[in-house]
Order: C-alpha cells, then sequence, then structure tokens
C-alpha cells in the first residue's frame, strides 16, 4: 500500500475491509448525482490503490457533511470520513486551497451566515 | 516501569478455564487461530469455582508472574452459581494481596463464553502485557521454591 | 509408583507442523514416573489405539499421557481406548497441544517448548491420578419439548412413535408455531395449513404426546435421566374438559378490540378467543387484560352463552411438577422489533410491512381474507418493493450480525406468488446479494426472475419516503446501473431479520445450557453434535439453535428426537465419577459444604470415626455421588479441606501448577 | 434559584442571526433558566474536522467546554453547527485517548480536560429541564391552527451514536415542541434531510436542488411554515429553495407564544 493510501486510511480512521458492499451509503448520499466517484466507491478506491483519482475527484467537493452514509451505513464503514480525508489531503498540500479571501465577495449576499463562510475557510482551505 | 525489558521478558502465567464456557473459548480460539503468547499455560478445572486462592498463591510461590481465572458470564454457570463463588472469592484475595503489598494486577478474573473465541484471544493478548509491564515477579516467589 | 506411556499425536501437520513432536516425545521420557514415549501421526485411529495398547502390553503401564487435540475432542476415545488396553479409563491425560499450542504459535521453538510444558503438566497430574469407578443412574422415560412450533411438533411425534412419553409446553393458547402463520411455503409453494395441521392433530391425538398450552417452564432442576421440572400452566379460565369448542363464545364476546397476535396486529380479536380455526387445542383462552368480566366484574356473557358450562372465571395459575429424562428446546424465533430502522418508514406508513405480515395479508384467513391490499386504504397495490437485509448482516449494534437465512427464498416465494396472483402489480426486490443454496432453491429464485418477471435490483434502500398522495418513494441504488434509483410504490415490504425468542434467555439459564452472542442456543460441537447442549440431557429442535428454513428444522427435529430415544432407551446411565467426597478425620461438620452445593448433594451424618486411637461419634460431610455434579465448589469453600474432588484434587492441580511453573 | 448554564452563542448568532440569540435568553428568563454567555469564546470553525488526526481545529471547542467545567455547568448551544461541532469534540476528549492528550498538551490547562461537561442544545433544555409541560403551561398565545413543520437538517441528529439527541430517522422533540406552544406540528420525510446549505457558497446549484425537496415536502403535506435550529438552514432554505414558505428560528415561535417581545 502506497503513502498516499496509508495517510487517508490513517486520516479517516476508516477500516474499508469492514465494507459489505451493499450500498446503502450511494442509496442515501443527498449529493449522489453530483459526484463522480460514488459513495460506495469511496472504500474500493482506497482498497485499489487509487486514492489519487478520489481526491481529484469532484466528490471531494460535493460531500455535504451530512453523515446520512455514516448514520445508515451497516457496517459502520463511515464513508464520509474516507472522502474528507481525501479532501485534507488536498488542502494540506501547497497550493491546496481551492477559495482565497478575494472569491468571497462575489459569492456572499447581505443575509449570508458568519457560519458558511467559517465552514468554507475549513473545507476549501488549509 | 521496566519497558525496555517487556521484549526479551517471557512471564509465566498460568490461566485456569473452567472446562464449559472458557476452556472451550480457549479451544475455539486455537480452531479460530487467534493468536495469543505461549506464555500462558491453560489448567482445565470443572468450574471456576474449583479454582483455590491457594493454587494461585501457590503458582506465584513456584515463580509465576501472573495468574488468570476464566469462568463462564454471570448467570451462565454450568454449575448454576459456581462463578459467582469464584468471583466472591477473587475479590477476597484481592483485597488480601493488596494488603500483603502484591500487585493485585497479576491477578485477573474474565467471564468467556464458549462462543467467545475473540474475547479469550484479546484477554490473553492485554493479560500478557499487563504482565510484561509490571515485570518479573520477585515479591511473592519463594526462595526456598528456586531450584 | 505409576508407569506411565506418554504419545504424541502428529494430527497429520496441524501439530507436527509447529511443535517438533519427537523432542516432546524425548522431553517426556526424563519425566517422573514416565517409562515410555512415542510419537505418532493420527493417535486417534484405529492403528493409534493399536499402538497404545500394546505400549501397555509391553511397558506395563498404569497411566497414559495423550499430546493431542482438546480433549473436548477425543478424550472419550482415548478413554475407552485405555479400557480396552485393560487400564482404568481415568488414569488417561490429555495435553492439549493443538488448539492451544501448534493452531496458535508460529514458532516452532515456542511452540515446541510450551507443548513440552503441557505435556509436563499432565504427567505431573497421571502421576496422582487414581482409578475412578463410574456409578449409574437411572433414567426417567419421558421427555419434555419445549415450544410448539413445527420444530417441537416434529420433535415430539418422533419420540412418541418410538414409544416413549412425550411433553410439550407451549406458551401461547396453541401449538403450531410460526408456521402456522405462513401462508405458503417455499420451494413447492404448498399451502402451509395444509402440511401443518395435520401434524398438531397428529400430536393432540397421540396417546404418548401430553400438550401443556398456555404454560410455561417455571423451574428445571437435576440432571441428565433425571430432571424435575415444574411447568406453570397460565390459568385459562376455560376448563378445558367441559369446552366443546363450539365458538360461541367468541362470537358474542363485546370486547374485540384486541389485536391479534397471529395476525401480526393487523386484525382485531375478541378477549376470549383461539388464536386461529385450527387451534390446537381447540379450547380459547380468556385474556385478562382485556375481559370485561375480569377487569370490572361486569359482563359474563361467554358464560351464560355457554352450554358446556367450560367457562370458570375463578381459575388460577397451576404448577405442575413432571420428571423427565431429556428435554428438548425449540423455543423457535421472532421478528425483529424495527424500531432502529425507521429510515424504513415501518412506524411512519401502515403500508411498510415486514414480511411475517404480508404472508398474513396473503393468506385467505387472515385480515383481508387473502386479497392483496393496502392496510393504509384498503387498496390494491400497483407497485411493491421488497427490500432485504433489513437488521441483518449489520456490524453497527442496530442489527443482527448474522444472516438470517430464510429471507432471500421467502421473498422470492411473495415475489412470485405477487406475480402469479396479480401480473399487473410491479415487483421490484432490492438486494445485497441472493443466497440460496439448498435443494431446488436457486432455481426458484431463477424462475422469480425469469419466468415471472420481478426485478432483482442489486444495491440497498437508504429511505422510503411517505408522500403526501398516500404513495411511498423508495430511495435505493443500482449499483449494476451505476445510479440511484427512486421507484414510486404503494407497499414495501421489509424481510426483517430473525432472533431468537426471548424466553430463551431465562430458559438457557434454567437450563445450564450455553447461548451466544445473539442468543442462539450454542450446540456441543458445531459439525459434529449440532443438536446436542454441551450440557446432557439438553437437545436442539430449530431455530433456537440457528436460523434455518422448514425442512432443515424438520431434519434437525429428527435428529434432536433420534438422540432423545437413545438416551430413553437406555435403563440407567453411567455417571461422572468426578465427584466430592470429604476425608473423615478433617472434616468437622460445619456445614459449610452443604450451603454451597448447587445440588444438594451434601447430607450429615452421624458417624463413629478413630482419630489417631481416639474413638467417637463425629457429625461427617457425607456427598451423594448420583446428585454430585463435580463443580468442585464444596472443596474451596471447606474450611480444613476435608473436601476433595476426584479427577480434579488439590494435589493434581497443584502438581499441574509446579510443572507448568518449574 | 434559577437553572444557570455556560452558554455558547457562537458566529452568526452575533451577527446575521441575532434574534435567534435574542429570542432564547428572553425566553429562557422567562421559563426560570439562565444563559451566562462563555467568556472570550472562540469561533468553533463551522464544521466538525472529520480528520483522526485534526487537533488544532478543535481546540476553541475545548476552551469553551473547559470553561463549563470550571464553573460546574452544563454548557449550551443554539446553532446546530456549534452544538455538533463542541458535541464531538466533546465525545473525543472523553472516548478517543490520543486526541485527548494531545489537545490537553497544547492547552497545558491546570487539570486536563476529558470531557466532564454535558453538552446541551437548547431544545434538549427545554424538553429534559424544564419540561415542555410545563412550556406548555407558560405559553400566553398558543398557536392554535398553525400548521408547523420541524426541519431537523442534518448537524443535530447524526451521528446520532455521538449526537445522541433524538432518534435520527424519526426525531420527535421539535414536534413535541411544537404541539406545546398549542401549534399542530406536520411530519414530513425531508424534515431530517439535507438542505445543501453546505455547499450555497461555491455550488448554488445543489443548494437549491436539494433545498427545494425540503420546502416542497413540508407544503405538501400542508407545512404553513418551518422551524429550525440552523441559521445555514434558514438562510438556504430563504434563498434557494424557490419557495415562499417562511422559516422561523424555533426560538421566535417561543417568544411569541410566550408573550415576549423580541426586539431588541
Amino acid at each position: 500500500m502506497s503513502n498516499r493510501e496509508e495517510k487517508v486510511l490513517q486520516i479517516s480512521g476508516v477500516n474499508p475491509r469492514k465494507c459489505m458492499k451493499c450500498g446503502k451509503c450511494s442509496a442515501s448520499c443527498p449529493s449522489y448525482d453530483e459526484m463522480d466517484i460514488k459513495p460506495h466507491q469511496f472504500v474500493s478506491y482506497v482498497l485499489n490503490g487509487r486514492t489519487k483519482a478520489l481526491a481529484e475527484s469532484k466528490s471531494v467537493e460535493k460531500c455535504l457533511a451530512c453523515f446520512a452514509c455514516v448514520e445508515r451505513c451497516p457496517r459502520n464503514v463511515e464513508p464520509a470520513k474516507i472522502i474528507d480525508a481525501a479532501r485534507q489531503l488536498n488542502v494540506r498540500q501547497r497550493y491546496g486551497d481551492t477559495l482565497s479571501a478575494n472569491d468571497i465577495p462575489s459569492l456572499i449576499d447581505e443575509d449570508t451566515p458568519q457560519q458558511l463562510l467559517v465552514s468554507a475557510f475549513r473545507k476549501y482551505k488549509r | 516501569m521496566p519497558m525496555n525489558s517487556t521484549e526479551s521478558f517471557a512471564p509465566k502465567i498460568v490461566a485456569f478455564c473452567c472446562n464449559w464456557c472458557s476452556y472451550a473459548g480457549a479451544d475455539l480460539a486455537g480452531s479460530s487461530r487467534l493468536a495469543y503468547p505461549a506464555d500462558v499455560k491453560i489448567i482445565k478445572v470443572p468450574c471456576s469455582c474449583r479454582v483455590n486462592p491457594m493454587f494461585i498463591l501457590r503458582a506465584f510461590e513456584k515463580g509465576a508472574d501472573g495468574v488468570i481465572i476464566c469462568g463462564c458470564h454471570p448467570g451462565d454457570c454450568h454449575y448454576s452459581t459456581g462463578n459467582y463463588y469464584a468471583r466472591r472469592r477473587m475479590t477476597l484475595l484481592f483485597s488480601m494481596l493488596e494488603y500483603i503489598g502484591i500487585e493485585k494486577d497479576r491477578v485477573r478474573v474474565e467471564w468467556v463464553s464458549a462462543a467467545e473465541a475473540v474475547k479469550f484471544s484479546e484477554t490473553m493478548n492485554s493479560f500478557v502485557l499487563q504482565i510484561k509491564n509490571l515485570g518479573e515477579n520477585v515479591r511473592l516467589g519463594d526462595l526456598r521454591c528456586k531450584s | 509408583m505409576q508407569r506411565i506411556g506418554v504419545f504424541v499425536c502428529h494430527c497429520g501437520s496441524n501439530i507436527a507442523a509447529t511443535v517438533d513432536v519427537k523432542r516432546v516425545a524425548l522431553a517426556m521420557l526424563s519425566e517422573n514416573g514416565v517409562v515410555f514415549a512415542d510419537d505418532y501421526q493420527y493417535m486417534c485411529s484405529e492403528s493409534g489405539q493399536l499402538k497404545i495398547a500394546q505400549a501397555v502390553k509391553e511397558h506395563n503401564l498404569t497411566g497414559l499421557v495423550i499430546c493431542s487435540c482438546s480433549p473436548r475432542m477425543h478424550e472419550a476415545t482415548f478413554r475407552k481406548a485405555a479400557e480396552k488396553a485393560g487400564i482404568n479409563p481415568y488414569m488417561v491425560e490429555i495435553a492439549n497441544i493443538r488448539e492451544q499450542c501448534s493452531w496458535i504459535h508460529k514458532d516452532i521453538e515456542q511452540a515446541t517448548q510450551k507443548a513440552i510444558i503441557l505435556a509436563r503438566a499432565a504427567v505431573a497430574k497421571v502421576n496422582l491420578n487414581s482409578p475412578l469407578i463410574a456409578g449409574k443412574s437411572p433414567v426417567k422415560k419421558r421427555a419434555l419439548v419445549i415450544g410448539g412450533g413445527i420444530a417441537g411438533i416434529q420433535t415430539a411425534l418422533d419420540i412418541a412413535d418410538a414409544g416413549f412419553e412425550v411433553d410439550i409446553v407451549e406458551k401461547t393458547p396453541s401449538i403450531g408455531g410460526k408456521m402456522s402463520q405462513l401462508d405458503k411455503t417455499f420451494p413447492t409453494l404448498d399451502c402451509s395449513a395444509c402440511i401443518l395441521t395435520p401434524k398438531m392433530v397428529d400430536c393432540a391425538a397421540h396417546e404418548k404426546i401430553t400438550i401443556f398450552t398456555y404454560s410455561e417452564v417455571e423451574n428445571v432442576s437435576g440432571f441428565v435421566g433425571n430432571f424435575t421440572v415444574d411447568i406453570k400452566k397460565k390459568a385459562r379460565y376455560v376448563d378445558s374438559a367441559k369446552c366443546t369448542g363450539c365458538g360461541l363464545c367468541q362470537e358474542k364476546c363485546p370486547s374485540k378490540k384486541a389485536l391479534s397476535e397471529f395476525n401480526c396486529g393487523l386484525s382485531n380479536r375478541s378477549a376470549i378467543y383461539t388464536p386461529f380455526a385450527q387451534a390446537v387445542p381447540n379450547v380459547p383462552v380468556i385474556d385478562p387484560l382485556q375481559c370485561i368480566k375480569l377487569k370490572t366484574g361486569k359482563c359474563g356473557l361467554c358464560e351464560k352463552v355457554c352450554a358446556a358450562n367450560a367457562i370458570d372465571y375463578t381459575q388460577k395459575d397451576e404448577i405442575i411438577t413432571r420428571e423427565y429424562g431429556a428435554i428438548v428446546v425449540a423455543t423457535g424465533f421472532d421478528v425483529i422489533n424495527l424500531d432502529n430502522y425507521d429510515e424504513y418508514a415501518y412506524s411512519q406508513s401502515k403500508d411498510v410491512i415486514t414480511s411475517l405480515e404480508l404472508e398474513r395479508i396473503m393468506n385467505a384467513a387472515g385480515p383481508t381474507k387473502g386479497h392483496l391490499e393496502r392496510m393504509s386504504d384498503g387498496k390494491a397495490p400497483k407497485n411493491i418493493v421488497f427490500v432485504q437485509c433489513v437488521g441483518s448482516r449489520c456490524a453497527d449494534n442496530k442489527g443482527k450480525s448474522y444472516c438470517s437465512k430464510i429471507c432471500c427464498m421467502y421473498t422470492a416465494k411473495h415475489a412470485m406468488l405477487i406475480r402469479d396472483k396479480y401480473p399487473d402489480v410491479n415487483v421490484s426486490v432490492f438486494y445485497i446479494d441472493v443466497r440460496t443454496p439448498g435443494k431446488n432453491f436457486d432455481e426458484f429464485y431463477r424462475r422469480a426472475v425469469e419466468e415471472y418477471g420481478v426485478n432483482y435490483i442489486k444495491g440497498q434502500v437508504g429511505k422510503v419516503t411517505p408522500e403526501p398522495d398516500g404513495s411511498l418513494t423508495v430511495h435505493g441504488v443500482d449499483l449494476i446501473d451505476g445510479r440511484q434509483v427512486k421507484i414510486s410504490a404503494d407497499m414495501v415490504v421489509l424481510a426483517a431479520a430473525i432472533e431468537p425468542n426471548a424466553s430463551v434467555r431465562q430458559l438457557a439459564t434454567q437450563l445450564t445450557a450455553s447461548i451466544d452472542t445473539n442468543n442462539f442456543l450454542t450446540e456441543a460441537h458445531p459439525k459434529l453434535r449440532p443438536v446436542e447442549s454441551p450440557t446432557a440431557g439438553v437437545f436442539l429442535s430449530g431455530v433456537c439453535q440457528g436460523p434455518k428454513d422448514i425442512p432443515e428444522t424438520v431434519s434437525q427435529a429428527g435428529a434432536a428426537a433420534a438422540k432423545v430415544i437413545g438416551l430413553l432407551a437406555k435403563n440407567e446411565l453411567t455417571t461422572n465419577p468426578c465427584t466430592a467426597h470429604s476425608d473423615e478425620l478433617l472434616c468437622n461438620g460445619c456445614s459449610a459444604c452443604a450451603n454451597v452445593c448447587p445440588y444438594g448433594a451434601i447430607s450429615y451424618q452421624d458417624k463413629e470415626v478413630n482419630d489417631h486411637g481416639i474413638r467417637e461419634t463425629r457429625r461427617i460431610a457425607m456427598v451423594n455421588t448420583a446428585l454430585c455434579q463435580g463443580c468442585g465448589a464444596c472443596t474451596v469453600t471447606c474450611p480444613s479441606g476435608a473436601m476433595d474432588l476426584n479427577g480434579f484434587s488439590n494435589k493434581q492441580i497443584i502438581a499441574e501448577v509446579d510443572a507448568i511453573c518449574r | 434559584m434559577a437553572l444557570k448554564y455556560s452558554y455558547y452563542p457562537g458566529c452568526t448568532l452575533k451577527n446575521k442571526a441575532k434574534s435567534l440569540d435574542i429570542t432564547a435568553r428572553k425566553c429562557a428568563s422567562a421559563l426560570g433558566f439562565e444563559l451566562e454567555e462563555i467568556e472570550n469564546w472562540q469561533c468553533c470553525g463551522g464544521v466538525y474536522p472529520l480528520g483522526s488526526d485534526e487537533i488544532a481545529t478543535k481546540l476553541s471547542s475545548v476552551r469553551a467546554l473547559d470553561y463549563a467545567k470550571s464553573k460546574s455547568q452544563k454548557l449550551v448551544t443554539l446553532c446546530s453547527a456549534c452544538h455538533h461541532v463542541i458535541k464531538r469534540v466533546n465525545d473525543d476528549m472523553k472516548n478517543v485517548p490520543d486526541t485527548r492528550m494531545r489537545a490537553n498538551n497544547y492547552l497545558k490547562l491546570d487539570t486536563p480536560y476529558c470531557g466532564e461537561t454535558q453538552v446541551l442544545h437548547y431544545l434538549e433544555v427545554l424538553r429534559d429541564e424544564i419540561g415542555f409541560d410545563n412550556i406548555a403551561k407558560a405559553v400566553k398565545n398558543p398557536l392554535k391552527g398553525v400548521k408547523i413543520g420541524a426541519y431537523y437538517g442534518c448537524m443535530l441528529l447524526r451521528p446520532s451514536k455521538i449526537m445522541e439527541f433524538d432518534n435520527p430517522e424519526n426525531p420527535q422533540i421539535m414536534e413535541d415542541f411544537i404541539k406545546a406552544l398549542g401549534a399542530q406540528s406536520v411530519i414530513f420525510p425531508y424534515r431530517n434531510e439535507c438542505c445543501g446549505g453546505h455547499v450555497a457558497l461555491k455550488s448554488p446549484e445543489s443548494a437549491q436542488k436539494l433545498s427545494g425537496k425540503v420546502t416542497r415536502s413540508a407544503e405538501g403535506f400542508g407545512a404553513d411554515m418551518l422551524i429550525t435550529a440552523c441559521p445555514l438552514c434558514l438562510y438556504n432554505l430563504n434563498k434557494n429553495s424557490q419557495s415562499d414558505i417562511p422559516v422561523y428560528y424555533f426560538t421566535e415561535l417561543l417568544a411569541k407564544a410566550l408573550g415576549i417581545d423580541s426586539e431588541e
């Protein structure tokens, strides 16, 4: 297993071997249609050494962190933690940020809650 | 803590297992190939209530570093109540060990059913680690018993 | 001084690959008392046993140590071999160097060292063994079957047909169990009632069978061959001897709000009721929580209409004590509670049902008289979705870790029956895996797909959402197509996991039979003794031991019966000679041992003893060896050290401790 | 003596969600409990850091938790995001030895913080400490005939193992709250589905799709209005769902029913 796979597993704390491939995570995911790699595939991407593709996927930014997959997984696999670990791999790199303070003014309106900005910086920026 | 010596130190550990649950649990651990250190040697007894505290003290005298007693879960004893007797006796033994200044962590009581192979193996692994951290039993060893 | 022979088994490569068996044998030769040591491929084989006999003869051996697999496996084999060779069977000790050594260690040096120590301990013990003679105890020639479902019924019939008396204890008002609730059975689609009710009637008519319905086991004492069981017959408020089963009382009963247990709560029943038309016995019971007369004192209508004068509001629970030689547990299963699965909206919509509820809906005697209807509005559904593995195969504390085994087949059955009877209804099945091992099972499932056009979708359902128009949207995934699917359904059927009936926990404690982490009763050996409990004289039949379908249950029921017959056919049993005994010179008659004995095996006698020349009468503990089970509680309790246990004496255990610590 | 709680308002309640903060405090004093704002609280970060090696991002929560511990008070939150983050960090401090050790190493507190503080959401205070029947008694203007849908969102409920807030698939607490105010609760299946607020900044089209499902489902079951505890959900449902259904903070309704002026 390469360094990157190990890193994803270490950050996520997930044991992908517990997955029984039932697909309940993908059945539950509200962002399924937006994702190129689907929640039930996160596990096999890690096991098959394709974390680079996972980290470069659209899914990284499409996960809503709603934890429906975590709640309903019958095997306690917690797919949300895997995709978040892949996202962490990106933002922890140099130039991994996908949002800068300069972008903000064009994205907000007068009602935008602070909470949204704070969490966006956590999500998209180191 | 004698952490650095844990690698070379091979403790002597006596495990008393009741015939109906824990000994069967150990067998299942074996047939499931769930490893635990070779330091553990099992003595079969009909029931955990057959374990006389004197046996434990004897083991320590003879140089054992840890003793573990395994029985059926409370309520599941093959003889109905044997494990309750064992629990009470061992509680008294613990306070006696403490009174005479012995680490009571050298003795453990665990309930392991015939189906709990994983628990058996995990228990033995953690007990061996615990004994390794305590180091060699020097205070209880009877010098007259040493060869 | 013993003359001990040590035999080290290779067990093929099971032991020999990790333990240097020759070194173990060699090391034993320097142990005290050992006059012979050898190793062999398979000690348990005929030639292995022959080797033992030869060595006994040649070396005049008095004791044997076999270093082999667990004594739970072959202790009995080697004891028999010893007896054949002319040695008392209790002069044999086993050193378990397979399960507790070669199978768990990889390092040859380490494993060999450990095997030597284990063998050493066994040798030290045999040095102190003494010949033991097993006693005899009589066998009560009657069996108790707990649970009156198909498992219990079949077991009882088979035992009774062999000529032994059988009692069935069933906690509901009728025998029949879950099978009586089923409509059709897979894979032949014959009607469940048609094949079950004749067996129920046979049971009732059999001269050797006594049925106690509406009854529970209250207490169990004794041991194999000699159990004493208290059975609580709950007050029925109807005299079974007088009742003719005319049913008028049920018709006239004004309290009709109770939910029918038989119809899974989908219909109502009266306060006085028989669970279903073919109930055995056909005698109603009064539900005291629903009966107006029993609650308020007013009413009494059933009493007035009963021409047979069978109603008796003063009836009380009754305890019956009976003796048995063998006990069979056949307590069956229940469908799990679905509170943990609210994503499937079971508690939020009447049109989300379990498969067992669907059985009742499909059944002509069910709440809808066999018409496929929605429970919410009585409309005929056009789209039905089945969800498999609800609560099975989970690792999340919400569900069960095991596969419930029967769901794949009954779901295929339901899907097929619906498509057959209502060809315009669309049926989809969400599955993770379709598991159909069994004769004609996979063919059956394929027929559902190929001939009946059932739409099988590989993937699980995430959520079922009730919609404002009364329909249900099923949010699932199709893993083969790689897309989320949303199916608008009128009915959703959940294949809920099955679990052992809740009563089994307490029963296991009463019987001192062990249960596993899922509350299934443990068998004595998973392969070789699958219908016996580790507790002698207790046998297992049906789902109480693990999930199984009807044909498997019936075969296991027959197997349990065969074991019971084998036991009851004996006039007496050899008892375990490893019993306690007291040293009359050390005993001070304090009663401590009698207080801890779980079997009441210890009594006291005034006995004249000769204590170093002084003759006096003392109160001395006496052990009834027929009652003593050899737990050893008394030996540790005894303050003077007078109590000891045959086969596990203080000296023997201390010798083992010393040998291990040496 | 009035019940006193350590109160963690969070960034949004001091700004865009002022009414959530104000009504909550006013209702509290009307119902006999007091919210004592934690001194020098710092932003929770808005999202719980899922990485098992994240420490620095959890420290602000630990400081707040330790403050409550020092005052022997329970910690009360209102914003769903703050509640989610602080409750989960508290669970880490209690049950994850590695996080506990490293966080304490950073903070160098007099005594290490090990998850002692109990974290309550305001709704839990109403349910478990005050009691909905007592709230029903305190209601001056019962909201008779109003059909209200409770929108839970994700963060209060999931993961239920840690949040221990309510049944994650069929919650009851807000419905019971609505009934206590004399109104009628409308149960709709999307009440615990995500509104997509988390991606409202960079994928507004997703946020529109998802929040639309929530409001359509609520309207379909006849809700006149929605209540929520989350400022982000409120913003997203208002802005992106393309529905006119009004969305209020649950405390605004509580204030109204208790007859409290919700102006500052």
